[in-house]
């Protein structure tokens, strides 16, 4: 029994069919890579199933049994963390205040409970710390370049124990020495377990951690074939539609 | 000595306060070393005349005038003053009943008589009464309430209970139409766009009565939407009663456009208040209450009226 | 195969360059002022059969007088509005420009300078507001409630505080601008169609519509784009200003007198028609005919509740309800939609 | 090498990790609210050389308390702000509450029952603005304008349009606790206090006050990280709605008597009070010390006027300007520092 | 006589310095990479190129003679235009109107001039097309996808004939097809003797289409070298750290 399953999902935008009938599975311990052409409608999908977009038709299933995911949280309950591509983060808190956002770690002082700031940076310098990144938890995020930014939306996923995590292009803005760090992080969550999808433009990244890659070509899915199984070039023709399908 | 005498209205963007300030300047030139401080709110709103109030009294004036905007929390506010040595005197409208023993006199007039005056003009023209409609100022102004209670009263020949009375619904042959009273929040435009609406929806309006001058503030605006009913205003099935007669109402007045105006006298409160916070400055006693009286015009006695 | 993957690719192309997602049609079923337009008319029908007032002649032009100033000002409000600004201090402005108008005329000197004079007043303080918003970057609201305070002060300071009504040897043709018709239609009204049309040609046509909007949506980018984001914003405010001027020049016209209180408390209403007309406070959205749309739905409920007998301390109830019906509409069609 | 190389990221990440840009009194410096407090301060200064009446117990005593009223209101009003959004239905909701207030207390249910009706009254309306911004997904500006006449016209008819001026058993406790003082301070001053301190806290340590933060921010963000937006933004109306409900509890008690038009005009000067104090509209920024100086600085302007015996037509024209000038001098300040 | 001469471009965001003493010079026809970790401040030094912040400290000379950008326009005026990292697009609007933003085409009617909107659609997508990418020119930006974003910040320097183009990470978020695409552009550039700037966290882009590769490490230029004397391994170490300068 797979820990995600996608049956026949489909997303329409008013005149825009974003995705068509998209089925995925996706098992424990397991990195599926996502690429396709802009517009393909990867970020949709991870959407969908980060609870942040109601399908328009279509089942998602956990651990065989049917969710409804109306909001983000119902997402993340079961188990699901998310870095999105446009990072969704605070422009005004801190580094470490969005990091810990709906989840402040709080401190109780008889019935009173109040925020743990201290606490809070300290996990968070931790977290970047363990992404490599030069990410000052005290500093807003307004100020920050877009890859510290982008290190914040990744550490936001650390905190909890997911089931899945999706991971929308997190390599995009950061520089080589993090992105060997987030690879290792997907190396790190498949050995125990986890499960991953990786939307990247980035093939070489791709073809590192992923098991098995999934092309999707205007909103419909063309290939899902293990890595051992293809090539740079095929997945290449694929987003293209160079090749027709696989 | 000098004395420094504040003259406080509700609100100085009214042309009705105006006058007012013009009659306590002129008592500032006849009297020997009398100031008059005209000072109020730019708009009428109550905390700012109660915090201008108590900061005369800071100040340390000579005297203070004032016509409330809310008679009991003025009633407290002057307290501060009676108890800083400063005598306190209210005009064109009074304290409660209960705090009467505050202010040394008041100046001004009845507004309940403005109603009653109102509603005789229209009582001669309809003897067998018919439908009127009411025009009054803000929400909850006490003033306007009293001269609301003025007219049913008098139309009614009844007592209506506490201000602004019960609506009529045939008393006396005169009833209320659906809509009305009018309120203008103190607004011309408002007050213009409701008269004009309620002449065209009430056909056969008998009276149409305006406890304030705003009604006929703009004079162009006002005559397009009176001229219409001219002939009706002459043959006597509509009359347009307004208070106050200030100098465009009174030209409407004889121009044909109203049936009959009931003014004030705020030059002459003003003035008076002056004089009266003189006298108790220097200790004498006063008269209380001071009426200035009302100036009742119609057309017949359109030039005359006005009390010089 | 590369090749008729190239020409495939190139006939995608195409179909994604000319695809659009709809229709005009399509396009303004989805706005705001549509919805607001179909509840006028809604409210409309109901009111000719509760009363038959409602559809003379002389009702229609009263309303459509009434609200002719309100649209006036809110088109020029709902530039100001689509660049995230506000501008509070429209109607004290009035008050000064009233009595500037006023206080020119009445000195004898003829309509052609009151009106300079009136525009004149109203451009200024349209500068000061913009050149401190724009080049001080202080906040709208900040700016233009310290001018509400302060117009209105000047205005009491040249009118000393006493009623015009006097404007001289003009004084019948200033009248008859703001208070008479031509073919029927109020001339104010014809004022607010004009610029109606104009301001749609100009939203949608001009340069600087074009960036007005682009500074609504994201100033940093529109600056970085080189717009002159500070001259396009102080332009947008003495628009404001002027639209505020002129709608002060014809409400004067048709009174016949003016005081320093002319406009007091407009500046709620005139935001009212502006957001009721689709304008969004947050900037970047701006339709021409919302304005008088907005302004219209403001003016026609007010009459309504009236010829409807509503009871005169109820008035202000109904008129907030419908208020917030009346955009409730629209919501509830978008909802849908999404 | 590797090793080393190692060894010395681990320093610098440490170094980065602690960094911080600057002490809390820095960081204060450069808020708005610091500013304005400075402006205060001058203004004081200068008014006790002006005026030796300015210093005096008693008109400070007037002053603290003519603010704390606007102070308690700017206090929720920054929390709604904060989120981007905007209340303009406080006053009117003040004079609801007061009138509800009286009529429970006139008809002899004591000051218990009267401070319960206010506030739940003050909350109904609250939760209603706060469903049709946060469920509905209603324009703020709209929904509290609609507020604003619907409570005005609701406080009319249930007080039919009188004074209320009896207040019962309770009248002389209820006329204590807003009128008179403990400790040479008045009570609704205390109130003040202890709301700025209770708000303090609020916005700095609990996770209501951060989310409140984030949502004013990035509502999207907020939503996608979990935050129950909806439910915080209606929380946030009822927060700014039971403010007003509570100034209007004291201020009616200080009066002795009610009227429904309590408050009337009074959200411009609320929402003012609080964009001095700091406020953004856009939304995101709060300050709890921002709101009491805010209303404090417009006090003293008003009272500083009178004092110094500026011309009353002239008065506005400063308020405006001090407003204005106020703000400024944190803006030129900033400026230095970019 | 080089097109672009940094020297000394140092800027302070408060106690944050994020460039100090930068000198950097670029010839007609050049491609240069600039690299870096996160926060390095190679944003910074394009935004200070561009007439977006003045520099705190340094000279800035074209073709020889001093200049002073006091905003972005005086940049383009000098033939400089750029593609920002967080692509500064107005949601609001088209992408054909971001495209030509500050820059509409207008027709004549007598003595009005008004927006061509027609030659605008076309022209935009024809510069879409050029880049491959699926972006409709009459879709609102904020409906875009992050890939089609990029390709309007990237189909906006196209406009005009610059002299020096800066391209603030433009493939970070496109995919396979348009990076290459990217890539041609900027080899099309250098041929036509345009100059180029090209920061980017992905070392084989910049190794394909730059001719010398800057390396800057916490607002300090650390390394300028040809790509020919240099390669990944050595600049990845620069960027890292892990060598301290070359
Ligand atoms: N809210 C929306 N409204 C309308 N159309 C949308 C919306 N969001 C996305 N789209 C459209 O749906 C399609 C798929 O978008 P999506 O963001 O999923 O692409 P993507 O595969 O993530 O691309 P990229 O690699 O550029 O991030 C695009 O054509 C986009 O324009
Ligand atoms: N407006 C600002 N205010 C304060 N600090 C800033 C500001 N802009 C940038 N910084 C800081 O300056 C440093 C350099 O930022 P910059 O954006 O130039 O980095 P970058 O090299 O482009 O990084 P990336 O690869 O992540 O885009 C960072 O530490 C950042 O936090
Ligand atoms: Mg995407
Ligand atoms: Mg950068």
């Amino acid at each position: 029994m797979s820990l995600l399953q996608l049956e026949g999902v489909t997303k329409s935008f008013g005149a825009i069919h974003a995705l068509q009938g998209i089925d995925l599975t996706i098992s424990e311990g397991e990195a599926v890579g996502l690429m396709g052409d802009n517009g393909a409608g990867k970020s949709t999908l991870m959407r969908i199933i980060a609870g942040n977009f109601l399908p328009t038709a279509g089942k998602i299933r956990i651990n065989g049994s049917e969710v409804h995911f109306n909001k983000p949280v119902d997402a993340r309950n079961n188990g699901i963390e998310i870095v999105y591509q446009d990072l969704a983060l605070c422009n005004n808190l801190t580094a470490a205040a969005n990091v810990f956002l709906g989840r402040e770690i709080r401190k109780k002082f008889g019935p009173i409970s109040y925020l743990d700031h201290k606490a809070m940076f300290e996990k968070a310098a931790e977290l970047f710390r363990e992404l490599k990144s030069e990410t000052r938890p005290r500093d807003l995020v307004k100020q920050m370049s877009g890859g510290q930014r982008q290190a914040v939306a990744i550490a936001r996923t650390r905190l909890s124990d997911p089931k899945l995590v999706l991971m929308d292009e997190p390599t995009a803005a950061i520089s080589v020495r993090q992105v060997a760090e987030v690879l290792n992080l997907i190396h790190r969550l498949k050995d125990s377990g986890h499960a991953v999808i990786l939307v990247s433009h980035r093939m070489p990244d791709v073809f590192e951690v992923c098991d098995r890659v999934s092309v999707l070509r205007r909103g419909t899915k063309v290939a899902d074939k293990q890595i051992s199984e293809t090539s740079p070039e095929e997945v290449t023709g694929l987003i293209t539609g160079a090749i027709e399908n696989a | 000595a000098d004395y420094n005498f504040a003259l406080v209205p509700k609100a100085m963007n009214n042309p009705f306060f105006d006058l007012a300030r013009d009659g306590c300047y002129k008592a500032q030139e006849e009297l020997e070393g009398v100031t008059c401080n005209y000072i109020g709110p730019g708009e009428h709103t109550e905390l700012e005349q109660i915090q201008i109030v108590q900061d005369l009294i800071s100040q340390g004036v000579d005297g203070i005038a004032v016509s409330p905007s809310n008679a009991p929390a003025m009633g407290k506010a002057l307290k501060a003053a009676v108890e800083a040595g400063i005598p306190v005197m209210t005009w064109d409208a009074d304290l409660l009943e209960e705090d009467k023993g505050i202010r040394a006199t008041f100046v001004g007039t009845k507004n309940y008589d403005i109603g009653v005056n109102l509603a005789k003009i229209a009582m001669a023209r309809h003897p067998d009464g018919g439908k009127v409609c009411l025009q009054t100022g803000g929400a909850a102004a006490a003033n306007h309430n009293e001269r609301l209670k003025g007219i049913r009263d008098t139309l009614s020949g009844k007592d209506t209970g506490t201000p602004p009375g019960e609506p009529l619904s045939g008393e006396n042959g005169w009833t209320e139409v659906a809509g009305c009273p009018l309120i203008t929040d103190d607004d011309g435009n408002k007050a213009i766009q409701g008269m004009t609406d309620i002449l065209a929806k009430e056909a056969d309006l008998t009276a149409f009565i305006s406890t304030g001058a705003f009604t006929q503030w703009f004079d162009n605006a006002y005559r397009q939407a009176a001229e219409p009913y001219k002939d009706k205003m002459e043959s006597g099935e509509l009359s347009i009663i307004v208070a106050d007669t200030l100098p465009m109402q009174m030209a409407q007045l004889k121009d044909g456009l109203s049936n009959g105006q009931v003014g004030q006298r705020p030059f002459e409160m003003g003035y008076r208040a002056m004089f009266v916070l003189k006298d108790l400055a220097e200790g004498k006693s006063v008269e209380d209450p001071i009426y200035t009286g009302l100036d009742v015009c119609t057309p017949d006695n359109a030039d005359s009226c006005l009390a010089q | 195969m590369t090749d008729t993957t190239q020409k495939s690719h190139a006939e995608i192309d195409e179909s994604i360059t000319s695809r659009q997602e709809m229709s005009g049609l399509q396009a303004a079923l989805k706005t705001q002022p549509f919805w607001v337009f179909i509840a006028l008319i809604a409210i409309g029908v109901v009111m000719s059969f509760i009363s038959d007032v409602f559809l003379t002649e002389r009702n229609f032009f009263n309303i459509t007088r009434n609200f002719a100033f309100f649209g006036i000002m809110a088109l020029g409000m709902s530039a100001v509005i689509c660049t995230a600004g506000i501008d509070l201090s429209v109607g004290s402005l009035m008050g000064l420009a009233g009595i500037v108008t006023g206080l020119v005329m009445q000195a004898g000197y003829g309509i052609g300078f009151g009106f300079i004079a009136c525009m004149g007043a109203a451009a200024i303080v349209g500068l000061i507001n913009g050149i401190l918003i724009a080049y001080v970057r202080m906040a709208p609201f900040v700016v233009t409630l310290g001018m509400l305070a302060m117009a209105r002060s000047i205005a009491m300071v040249i009118s000393n505080n006493k009623m015009i009504y006097d404007f001289g040897p003009d004084q019948e043709l200033f009248e008859w601008i703001g208070g008479e018709s031509v073919f029927g239609v109020p001339n104010p009204v014809w004022v607010l169609m004009i610029l109606t049309v104009v301001f749609w040609w100009v939203w949608r046509y001009s340069t600087w519509g074009r960036w007005v909007i682009a500074i609504g949506g994201n100033a940093d980018a529109a600056k970085l784009a080189g717009i002159p984001v500070e001259r396009v914003i102080v332009s947008v405010y003495v628009l404001c200003s002027c639209c505020a001027g002129l709608a002060a020049f014809l409400l004067v016209g048709w009174f016949g007198s003016v005081t320093n209180a002319l406009g007091l408390t407009y500046e709620l209403n005139v935001i009212a028609a502006t957001v009721i007309g689709g304008a969004n406070l947050m900037g970047g959205v701006v339709y021409a005919f919302g304005a008088p749309i907005g302004a219209a739905l403001m003016e026609l409920i007010r009459n309504s509740l009236l010829l409807a007998g509503i009871d005169a301390l109820w008035q202000q109830f109904f008129v907030g309800l419908f208020l917030i019906l009346a955009v409730l509409l629209e919501q509830i069609r978008n909802r849908g939609r999404s």
